[in-house]
């Protein structure tokens, strides 16, 4: 095969973003911000919270306006143990991550947990110091074990 | 229903959002025929392919004609000079900012070659004297800079 | 595969009478492909934690194995199968046969280590649809779509089905329907379905209704998907055993089944194949999928 | 031709187009969705399949978009897919999902087509960068616009055909898009104010082109039986047409989009139309650019090649015109969010041919329109014909 084949051409993309929370999002990273409290969109149709919180409900589609407040205290779903970045490369140290399910609430939080767990764990969700709350979901420090 | 927000609304922190810059790097291969087209311009010459079917010479060249869908393997060294196809003054940069000294880009006819060409730059006149089906010739680098790009051809000016 | 079923779709709506279908993957010229995979994530909700995206394969394996009571063993023997059975396919990548390792170092994401995840290849495929005078016209031996289907669970890691490739369920249950398969387990004589991480062929086995939920690695461990058992699954030796051609490996899937059920499938041909099934997955953080059921008679 | 079951549209729905949306992508989606929905009583769980069209990932700066956006598509556990055909992407959504209920699979496809161009930085043109050639053309440092100029140019070139003769496009859409609830960019121009306007890439000046934008939009797509259960007025697509052509868009003469007419000819022998400019009452052709309406014009044999400009100084175009073109304001006055700004003009389409038009209403009692858009690298056209 021709040498020329081997040659490689090198290219990213110039440019960034900045995503909106959205309506729906605006109203959930708020809560947290300024309240330090979870909150799902009701649809009283279909008898469902929806955690994070929509504008609408996924199966029949009305448009959600109520908000209910969830109890920040959940069951570990299934976790996992993850030892890379968003790059590739290796965490400094392997980060423990769990999907936790709350009782009233439809869907749940993805989000690191403090020490090790195991599914059916009782976790509870522990929030930034308020001062240092920025409106982001990075607001949830963590999960972290009830014993 | 589409509500509408000033870019102050979020510079101000008005509404909440996220930024983010992604990371993903590519390294094209440059395939068959292009590398070889790429190699060609190193040595200071424009390569095109001949379709056997049809009888179409391309630039730029490639391995199959995309008409025939048939292998095309004859190679053709084609003269450096052409006609100004289409061209544009254009005083943008990608991201839209302005610039002093407007970029001519153009499709550049290759002489021999079945109506066919590539985009490349006019360089060497004034914009206003710039005209389709003017004749030009490629303007290349020095031999030792020329490293395997498109840019070895640094512009096509009007042939005297 | 989806553009298998939409190809289907345009015979199907009397627009064109043969229609080609093309995937590929160029998949080395991406640097490196977390990056692009990031960029799949939500934005607000899950990218801000900076996590490599395979947290979300680690997630969906631990609940896998933890409800079906399978284990990193039986994930292992689906790697070993896939990699053998790619032996003698002359289309699989060499690097792939190399062999399986389980060292606890090779962990990437709890229980998801290295040795479960197909090798990334480049690749492309192409299948020729036509409508039925047409196909027989071109050939003796067409090789016929039964029935195809494609659906989607929700996007977001919230509030899609954890237990369960409910896609995949959704989506053979449309192609079960067309092609009047009643009982799949009986019916459908050989698989090739998506392999992309190890547990996944015997999630998407159970989805497919080949075997009862939770009973796919029984049914491994009994050499039942084995390529002289009595249901094979991936007899190419899949994306782990072939090279994993991102979205193109759904069409793999398909050119694979089409050998198998034509008898061109050399060394790894299946025994009497009148049936066979096919699934694509579209990959990490997706929870969408398609099936096609081909039949040679 | 022979086609299984005939498609009609039953319903419709349209976000404002904006330059900024604090609504999400989902979001965006959602609202046109359930527009859609309401507009013709419908649940979702009437809806069979669901069928997206969304440009380059790269606006939304979301991979895999299509996926992302699905739940606010109303696909949930539903068969879904994404379409995408760059600029092309809006009018060949409603292909894509007549494909679903043509073939008799489906009985319902819900259509529908989303943008959020306002998360891309520095600027969504930015993104465009990659359809130029990797190995031998972004070297060379070019931006979008510049294939537009290079197009235009040759057109004016080969008609000889004055700047001001094309500026009179932006006049009327600028104006027509006044009576559009949507509308982001609705104004009354002068053509001199778009002679004036900033020089960016000649012949392309500001006011030649559409704005950046946000917006979805969505229609809901029957079969006959059940489309004449759900309205007394279906819009019937009776024609789909699309062409591709070749990738080397610098082997090719600018000056006429011959794929344009290829998939024109394809919609219009579906349809059984074999005299377009006679049988066609109004048509929505693709428009981010002003030359583009002309250019497409031609392309939907509306007209010979080269005269569409001379129709539109004398007025045929204009809504009272013998032939409306863009009635709607099309991209240059009510927005233009890629995938959502084609499918906007599948609902005029559907609004006009029903009567539903309000204000933009065209004159007399329009039958049979056309819609189109353009894409990919200048290389391809999607057309739909529609029928009350």
């Amino acid at each position: 095969m021709d040498m020329s084949s081997e040659l490689k051409v090198e290219g990213d993309f110039p440019i960034h973003f900045r995503y909106t929370a959205g309506l729906a999002g605006e109203r959930f990273l708020r809560e947290i911000k300024d309240n330090g409290r979870l909150v799902a969109a009701r649809c009283s149709k279909c008898e469902l919270n929806y955690l994070p919180p929509r504008i609408y409900c996924e199966r029949c589609m009305s448009k959600l306006e109520d908000y209910v407040t969830i109890a920040s205290v959940g069951t570990v779903d299934t976790f996992t143990v993850c030892k890379q970045d968003s790059d590739g490369k290796d965490l400094p140290q392997p980060a423990t991550v769990a999907l936790v399910r709350f009782p009233s609430a439809h869907g749940g939080l993805v989000h690191k947990v403090k020490g090790e767990v195991a599914i059916g764990d009782k976790v509870r969700v522990v929030f930034r110091e308020k001062s240092k709350r920025t409106g982001s979901i990075l607001d949830i420090e963590h999960f972290e074990k009830i014993a | 229903m589409g509500t509408s927000l000033k870019e102050d609304d979020i510079e101000r922190q008005k509404v909440l959002t996220v930024a983010y810059r992604p990371k993903v790097k590519y390294a094209w291969a440059t395939g068959i025929a292009i590398g070889r087209f790429l190699m060609g311009l190193r040595a200071g010459e424009i390569l095109g392919t001949k379709c056997e079917h049809c009888g179409r010479v391309v630039v730029p060249p490639r391995t199959f004609c995309e008409w025939c869908f048939k292998e095309s393997n004859t190679w053709v060294k084609l003269p450096d000079t052409g006609i100004v196809n289409t061209f544009s003054i254009c005083y943008i940069t990608a991201d839209t900012t302005r610039v002093k000294t407007p970029l001519i880009p153009a499709v550049i006819g290759i002489d021999s070659t079945t109506n066919a060409g590539f985009l490349h730059l006019i360089g060497g006149v004034k914009p206003e004297d710039v005209r389709i089906d003017m004749r030009v010739k490629a303007v290349w680098l020095d031999a030792s800079e020329r490293k395997g790009s498109i840019t070895d051809i640094k512009y096509f000016t009007p042939l005297k | 595969m989806y553009s298998l079923a939409i190809a289907h779709m345009q015979i199907l709506a009397g627009l064109f009478d043969i229609v080609a279908v093309e995937a590929h993957s160029k998949v080395s010229d991406i640097v490196d492909i977390s990056p692009v995979y990031d960029l799949a994530l939500d934005p607000i909700y899950t990218r801000p934690l900076g996590l490599n995206a395979n947290f979300i394969v680690g997630l969906e394996m631990n609940r896998y194995l933890h409800t079906s009571g399978a284990t990193s063993q039986d994930c292992k023997k689906v790697v070993e199968k896939n990699r053998r059975n790619a032996i003698s396919n002359d289309l699989a990548i060499k690097s792939a046969n190399s062999k399986s390792s389980n060292d606890i170092s090779d962990s990437i994401s709890y229980p998801l280590t290295r040795n479960d995840v197909a090798p990334l290849a480049d690749g492309a495929a192409v299948v020729v649809l036509a409508v039925e005078d047409a196909a027989k016209n071109l050939r003796d031996d067409p090789i016929w779509i039964k029935g195809a289907g494609w659906a989607s669970d929700s996007p977001t890691l919230e509030t899609r089905d954890w237990d369960k490739a409910t896609y995949a369920e959704l989506a053979s249950k449309q192609a079960y329907r067309q092609a009047k398969v009643r009982d799949p387990a009986r019916e459908i004589q050989l698989a090739e379905v998506d392999d992309t991480y190890s547990y996944k062929e015997l999630q998407h086995t159970e989805a497919l209704g080949l075997t009862s939920q939770s009973s796919a690695h029984q049914m491994l461990g009994q050499g039942v998907f084995d390529l002289g058992g009595r249901l094979p699954v991936n007899p190419s030796g899949g994306s782990i055993g072939m090279g994993h051609t991102l979205e193109m490996s759904g069409l793999v899937r398909v050119v694979e089944l089409v050998k198998q059920l034509r008898g061109d499938a050399g060394k790894h041909q299946v025994h009497d194949a009148q049936t066979g099934i096919a699934l694509a997955w579209r990959g990490i953080p997706t929870a969408s999928g398609a099936v096609v059921v081909l039949g040679n008679r | 031709m022979f086609v299984k079951k005939r498609v009609a549209v039953v319903g419709a729905g349209l976000t404002k187009f904006v330059r900024r949306a604090q609504e999400t992508g989902k979001e965006l989606a959602f609202e046109a969705v359930r527009q859609a929905l309401d507009s013709c009583n419908m649940r979702i769980q009437d809806i069979d399949s669901v069928a997206l069209g969304s440009a380059p990932d790269a606006f939304d700066g979301v991979h895999m978009k299509g996926e992302y956006l699905l739940d606010g598509a109303g696909a949930w556990r539903k068969p879904y897919s994404r379409n995408f055909v760059g600029g092309g992407t809006g009018v060949f959504s409603p292909i894509h999902g007549w494909f679903h209920v043509a073939s008799g699979l489906y009985d319902t496809c819900l259509v529908v087509a989303e943008e959020k161009m306002s998360s891309c930085l520095p600027h969504p043109q930015a993104a465009f960068l990659t359809i130029f050639d990797n190995m031998i053309e972004r070297q060379l440092g070019p931006n979008l616009i510049w294939i537009f100029a290079l197009e235009m140019q040759r057109y004016m070139h080969r008609h000889k055909i004055p700047k001001e003769q094309i500026a009179q496009v932006a006049v009327k859409n600028k104006r027509n898009a006044l009576d559009h609830p949507s509308a982001q960019i609705a104004r009354a121009v002068t053509l001199q104010d778009i002679l004036d306007s900033e020089v960016l890439a000649w012949p392309v000046q500001r006011l030649d082109i559409s704005p950046v934008s946000d917006g979805a939009a969505a229609v809901i797509l029957a079969s006959e039986d059940v489309a004449r259960r759900i309205t007394d007025s279906p819009v019937w697509i009776d024609g789909v047409g699309w062409n591709l052509d070749t990738t080397y868009w610098t082997n090719r003469d600018l000056y006429f989009p011959r794929y344009v007419a290829n998939a024109a000819r394809m919609a219009y022998e579906m349809a059984g139309i074999s005299n377009p400019r006679k049988q066609i009452d109004f048509a929505e052709p693709y428009d981010p650019f002003d030359y583009k309406e002309l250019h497409h014009m031609e392309g939907l044999l509306l007209c010979r090649k080269g005269e569409a400009p001379k129709l539109t100084a004398e007025g045929v175009t204009e809504r009272d015109g013998r032939l409306p073109i863009c009635p709607s304001g099309g991209l240059l006055g009510v927005g233009n969010p890629i995938a959502a700004a084609g499918l906007m003009k599948i609902c005029e389409l559907f609004w006009q041919l029903r009567g539903e038009a309000g204000k933009r209403q065209v004159a007399g009692d329009p039958r049979t329109a056309v819609a189109q858009a353009w894409g990919d690298l200048m290389q391809i056209g999607t057309v739909v014909v529609m029928r009350s």
